[in-house]
């Protein structure tokens, strides 16, 4: 009864404590197999992404761009002639088990970590990262306060990206709606639910101003919405003669497609959260007529380089590569060119050399970090025809 | 005779527990434990809170309750508002995050917990959600993209601290007078009425005790992984936490103490399998509800007699 | 004013598909007492089948729905048999855990066979015709919808007013010992429930990846829960209830949406779910029945 | 002596069916009653009105002077009214000693955080209350079993920790729902010698549904008749046992 009540505490905690004890034993079991690998001069390199949860379908694909990437360049020698080991974990989507995965990473000895994709998850890694002094490149993570420490203000000295930021995006779509499409009149219908939504609307709003445009309408949607009629009915009475919608794929494409059931024939644009090829497939090619999207490359494009990553990337996963897909060759291509600047495979020297990288001639486009660690590189709208990526522009900041 | 023997007994229990913080103290500082065991050492502990919290309501006053994570997300902002916004110290975040939680859980207790048993379910699970929904609609904490780059104030100590704190103030409250009338609330709410308990102040009272223990939790949480946002706490956190509390036996301290434990373990081990951890979480659910439904411990607990049997029948 | 009428069209095919949810749910509710939170997920699961159908066998969408019924109505009575029925005796949570711990089950199973990501529903099982009528924009699928709740829910009624299933059904529903004295097989009623109330789930899966051209294996939670709002709505456990209260949460939320924000939209259906909890615990057509002291 | 309760135009209905109607009824201090009448006249319904677990329709209850109508249960039991059940409800997980330190909670002797810092004034309250339970389980001779759960007691132990759980709630009035319901006639005799025994030790006025009429009639100092919602007749055992319209009603009915 009650007198019980303290030992049974203190029992608890013992058992707790061993608990955490047999736990433990259980990891360092684990980590000495892993290590074995390190007598052979191997490069670790930590794959922290997202393979299952909300943004599954990213982070799977930057990862297999990235070992894409590892692959090419063992089977061309290595790097300052050792291989690369990469080592994937997941971080299902969620920023603290980003955390502990980067965690569980440092414990490999890794001398980056490529990921996680998501601003949010990557957020969760900094910190580790920071910690123990070793660099963070992330694909896709675009949220301006990335690779910053909000406080401060000050650049995060081991957190770097190779994808342009929201701001980039917004501005580009604004522009091209204002001077290519001649939009006057314009209804932002963002994901709310997201930053990333969020971040592109706030961006487009201010550029689209600027260039003499109206916004007649704001709406928002939240994630795993599957019916927008209501709001596009009320959209379309706004009589606008653009629609701006950055958000996902996958509640893009049902909005897109039942926005024209409801007869808005007006062109809409988003960013490269619309990048899948479930666009096609859900909305139709009829639909997506008259639709573009902001994004860090395109399949599509004929340059010689894009081309063979294409080519190399089918054959081996049997898909088309997308954005992400892109962006993680993109970023073990970054880390093996400050490896080679650093000519050391030390954590710190890479994190130096990365930060004064130069004309970088990635697969999603020529990029040089700039004092924020962010990567200054061109962007390309592209529009859907008769279900076709093609690519209209291509602009450079 | 017997005050003597107690207070015996509550000296070994303080030497124990110094020795055990002692311990890992040492084991933190001399970098035995490195940052990937003590990140799980911290989820042990908030989960060990959330847990013995959750099962304050569901186990002991037999209200089930699926909004914890609403509880949870109400200490953790509350808490990052205070230390991060406003730069007060986190013992203030800490208290902050406790009182903003129970006065959620005081407004959200008040009207739903006339209603009874799935409804009641239902209900506390909209409210999380709404509450999670409103979080993400306030510009001042950023909205979906949650607050980032909190500064890390959770450390061994505190997390120590907060989970023996949550321990003894549901041990505490259950082994008194106030826990056999919230426990009789389970066992028969019209009795317990008409023996002249005022049930609805009784419920209310471990559903709010229960919220600002969550509310903790969640500061715990927030101060330790640098980053919270809305999606984080939505009600599949309150199913985990269910969970353990499922396992560990429904109205069984250390039941949940040792659920919260071996889930956490078990999502260590897991860490790759994600599918497999929630097919595990839902076979662990379907069995032990259909062959166990009191759960591992059932109602009973842990106590020193029965370890007492086990190292050799020393009483 | 056009716009308010494109606005209740929209409302009312989004209602409809609440609606054809809500139905499988109520009915369930009203033998067994139990809230399936599964539900959703089983409509998942017709989803599925509804779209391998489609894809692998190339079958028409008729085929498809009823393959996706008859696979359901199994799993349902299979899920009833292995996780409900040792359960008919505990407590209403046991019972509440366990359907929560179904949800899980089939959610992740399926996620672990067929991965994460959405399936889109070909084009060609229900090509779709918009009727433009004075500038309103009603599509075939709308009607579709409309009318297979109200057919469905018609079904429904009949065979639990008119059948001796349904009068089964109801026996059990009130008193499910003097059921068995009347000679009634309780277990086999609550199979046939089960087997009715997947079905109409599965049904509603394969017509909601018709709708919105896709499945994947979480779509059935938020619908699920939606539905269940409207099913309390109307008055869990009544028939006519679940139908209006399916139409009252479409036009609901279409009009949050449509003149209000529409990020309030699902607070405002938990907060009128929580409203009518507080109000009217028995839902709009329920009846009182208060604890037997 | 003078009055503990007089109810008056009591009225009742469940959706259109009157379950009580027009009950008027008054109780002495230290006085012993019964209610009889057939299933269903509504017996456990005026026990239901009294406790508050339903409210009246119409009427008032008069308890020391102050009308209770409308007040909650755990009010009502601070009054002083307690009761047992008829399909006893007793906190079955719980072990026979809780279950009256439960009933004893009203009176608690610590405040709320005396009990979560564990203060001294804490555990001289739990043995107080201790104590105070062990004398009524002592009374009811359910002291060996005080361990035990209560779902674990046999039948008519059960009835008998239901009583000793009311009268740890000090009530000046006790309702008694059939409390020798499912007991041999032996256990029968033994309980009613008990129920005058507290009723002589703690002043109590008592209030008692029972089948058995033997029993009613041995025990009770007055009977009132309820049928159909209304009682027929109301005096003495021996005018009751006389009086036609109860054999009638009541009796009769037994006879075929």
């Amino acid at each position: 009864m009650k007198k019980n009540s303290r030992k049974k505490i203190a029992v608890l905690i013992i058992m707790a404590f061993m608990l955490a004890i047999v736990a433990g034993c259980g990891g360092e079991a684990k980590d000495t197999g892993d290590k074995a690998g390190d007598k052979a001069e191997m490069i670790n390199v930590g794959i922290n992404v997202e393979l299952s949860g909300g943004v599954a379908s990213y982070g799977t694909n930057a990862k297999d761009g990235a070992l894409l990437a590892i692959e090419q360049i063992n089977a061309s020698g290595g790097v300052l002639g050792m291989q690369l080991n990469p080592v994937v974990k997941d971080c299902k989507s969620t920023a603290d088990e980003a955390m502990s995965i980067s965690a569980a990473l440092v414990g490999e000895n890794i001398v980056a970590q490529i990921g996680p994709l998501t601003s949010g998850d990557v957020a969760g890694s900094t910190p580790i990262m920071m910690d123990n002094k070793i660099p963070l490149i992330a694909p896709a993570a675009t949220a301006s306060n990335v690779t910053v420490d909000d406080k401060t203000g000050k650049t995060n000295e081991y957190i770097f990206r190779v994808c342009f930021i929201d701001p980039f995006q917004g501005t580009l779509m604004a522009q091209f709606a204002a001077d290519n499409l001649k939009a006057k009149n314009a209804v932002i219908y963002a994901d709310t639910s997201t930053d990333y939504g969020k971040g592109l609307a706030e961006y487009f709003k201010k550029t689209f101003g600027e260039k003499g445009g109206t916004i007649v309408g704001e709406e928002g949607y939240v994630k795993d919405d599957r019916d927008f009629r209501a709001t596009l009915t009320k959209i379309k009475g706004m009589n606008p003669d653009f629609i701006y919608v950055p958000g996902y794929y996958q509640e893009v494409a049902p909005l897109i497609k039942q926005a024209r059931e409801l007869g808005i024939t007006v062109p809409i644009g988003g960013g490269d959260g619309w990048d899948s090829p479930d666009m096609v497939s859900v909305a139709g090619n009829e639909a997506l007529n008259n639709t573009y999207f902001t994004n860090h490359y395109s399949s599509q494009d004929t340059d010689p380089n894009i081309v063979k990553f294409v080519e190399a990337y089918k054959a081996k996963y049997n898909k088309e590569p997308d954005a992400f897909a892109a962006l993680g060759y993109d970023a073990i291509q970054l880390m093996v060119q400050g490896l080679k600047d650093a000519q050391a495979a030390d954590p710190v020297k890479l994190a130096a050399a990365l930060a004064k990288i130069k004309d970088f001639e990635g697969i999603t486009g020529k990029m040089s970090i700039d004092e924020k660690h962010n990567p200054v590189k061109a962007g390309v709208i592209i529009e859907f025809k008769d279900g076709a990526q093609v690519m209209n522009t291509r602009i450079q900041p | 005779m017997q005050i003597k023997s107690k207070f015996i007994r509550f000296c070994i229990d303080v030497l124990v527990l110094t020795a055990l913080f002692i311990l890992v103290q040492y084991f933190i500082t001399t970098g035995l434990l490195d940052q990937y065991y003590q990140i799980n050492l911290a989820s042990m502990c908030i989960n060990i809170i959330l847990a013995v919290s959750l099962n304050l309501i569901n186990g002991f006053t037999g209200q089930l309750s699926l909004g914890h994570a609403g509880f949870m997300a109400v200490g953790a902002y509350a808490s990052v508002v205070m230390t991060q916004m406003l730069g007060q110290p986190f013992i203030v975040g800490l208290i902050v995050a406790c009182l903003a939680a129970a006065l959620g859980g005081f407004i959200i207790g008040v009207p739903t917990l006339r209603l009874r048993g799935d409804y009641l379910a239902i209900a506390t699970l909209a409210l999380g959600e709404i509450i999670r929904v409103t979080l993400q609609n306030i510009d001042y904490v950023n909205g979906p993209a949650g607050i980032l780059g909190i500064t890390k104030m959770t450390t061994w100590p505190w997390l120590f601290g907060a989970t023996v704190f949550t321990v003894l103030v549901v041990v505490n409250l259950i082994n008194s007078s106030y826990g056999r009338a919230i426990i009789s609330v389970r066992e028969d709410e019209v009795a317990s009425e008409l023996m002249g308990i005022n049930t609805t102040k009784y419920k209310v009272m471990a559903f709010v005790i229960g919220a600002m223990l969550a509310g903790l939790a969640g500061a715990m949480y927030a101060h330790f992984f640098y980053i919270i946002k809305p999606d984080t706490f939505n009600f599949m956190k309150s199913f985990d936490i269910l969970v353990m509390v499922v396992l560990g036996g429904l109205g069984s301290t250390t039941g949940a103490i040792i659920a919260a434990l071996f889930i956490t373990a078990l999502t260590a081990v897991l860490q790759s399998f994600p599918a497999i951890r929630m097919i595990l979480y839902a076979l662990i659910l379907i069995i032990v509800m259909i062959y166990r439904p009191q759960g591992l411990m059932g109602n009973k607990e842990l106590s020193r007699q029965i370890f007492g049997r086990i190292w050799g029948g020393r009483k | 004013m056009l716009e308010f009428i494109q606005q209740l069209v929209n409302g009312l095919s989004l209602g409809a598909i609440y609606a054809l949810i809500a139905l499988g749910y109520t009915m369930v509710y009203g033998i067994i007492k139990l809230i399936n939170f599964a539900h959703g997920d089983i409509m998942m699961v017709g989803g599925f089948v509804g779209f391998f159908s489609l894809t692998v066998f190339k079958t028409n969408i008729v085929v498809a729905m009823i393959a996706a019924m008859l696979t359901c109505a199994i799993l349902g009575i299979l899920i009833e048999k292995v996780a409900y029925r040792p359960l008919r005796n505990s407590t209403r949570i046991a019972a509440l855990i366990t359907a929560i711990g179904v949800s899980f089950f089939l959610e992740y199973v399926t996620i672990f066979l067929l991965g994460p990501s959405q399936r889109v529903f070909p084009d060609t099982a229900f090509p779709i015709k918009a009727y433009n009528i004075a500038g309103l924009s009603i599509l075939n699928k709308d009607v579709f919808v409309v009318v297979s709740a109200v057919v469905l829910m018609l079904i429904l009624q009949y065979i639990i007013k008119w059948t001796k299933t349904g009068k089964a059904m109801r026996a059990v529903s009130l008193d499910q010992e003097a059921a068995v004295l009347m000679g009634i097989s309780v277990d086999k009623t609550i199979s046939i429930t089960f087997a009715i109330g997947s079905a109409l789930a599965a049904a509603a899966g394969v017509m909601y990846g018709v709708y919105y051209s896709t499945v994947n294996p979480l779509m059935g939670i938020i619908p699920g829960l939606k539905a269940f709002v409207a099913a309390v709505l109307g008055g869990i456990g009544i028939i006519p209830g679940a139908m209006v209260g399916g139409f009252v949460m479409g036009l609901l939320e279409t009009m949050v949406s449509g003149y209000g924000n529409s990020l309030y939209r699902d607070a405002v259906a938990f907060g009128v779910l929580i409203l009518i909890l507080l109000i009217k615990p028995t839902g709009l057509f329920g009846r009182d029945t208060g604890e037997k002291v | 002596m003078s009055l503990i309760m007089e109810i008056n135009n009591l009225d009742k209905s469940f959706g259109g069916l009157s379950a009580v109607l027009n009950f008027n009824f008054c109780l002495e201090q230290n006085e012993l009653i019964g209610l009889i009448g057939p299933n269903g006249a509504g017996k456990t319904t005026v026990f239901n009105l009294i406790t508050g677990v339903y409210k009246p329709d119409q009427g008032s209850i008069v308890f020391n002077g102050q009308n209770i109508v409308g007040l909650a249960p755990h009010t009502i039991c601070a009054r002083g009214i307690a009761r047992t059940f008829q399909n006893i409800r007793l906190f079955n997980d719980l072990s026979v000693l809780d279950n009256v330190k439960i009933a004893s909670h009203k009176n608690v002797p610590y405040g709320f955080l005396s009990a979560i810092l564990r203060t001294p004034g804490f555990f001289k309250g739990e043995d107080i209350i201790e104590k105070d339970a062990l004398k009524y389980l002592k009374i009811f001779k359910l002291d060996d079993k005080k361990d035990e759960l209560a779902k674990n007691l046999p039948y008519g132990e059960q009835r008998r920790l239901e009583i000793a759980r009311a009268m740890a709630t000090k009530p000046t009035m006790l309702i008694l729902d059939e409390p020798a319901a499912g007991m041999n006639p032996q256990e029968t005799k033994e309980l009613m010698k008990l129920i005058a025994q507290i009723r002589r030790d703690f002043k109590l006025s008592i209030l008692l549904i029972e089948h058995d009429m033997s029993l009613v009639m041995g025990v009770c100092e007055r009977i009132y008749v309820l049928d159909y919602g209304q009682i027929i007749a109301e005096g003495r055992p021996e005018e009751i046992r006389s009086n036609k319209q109860v054999i009638e009603a009541y009796l009769g009915e037994e006879l075929e």
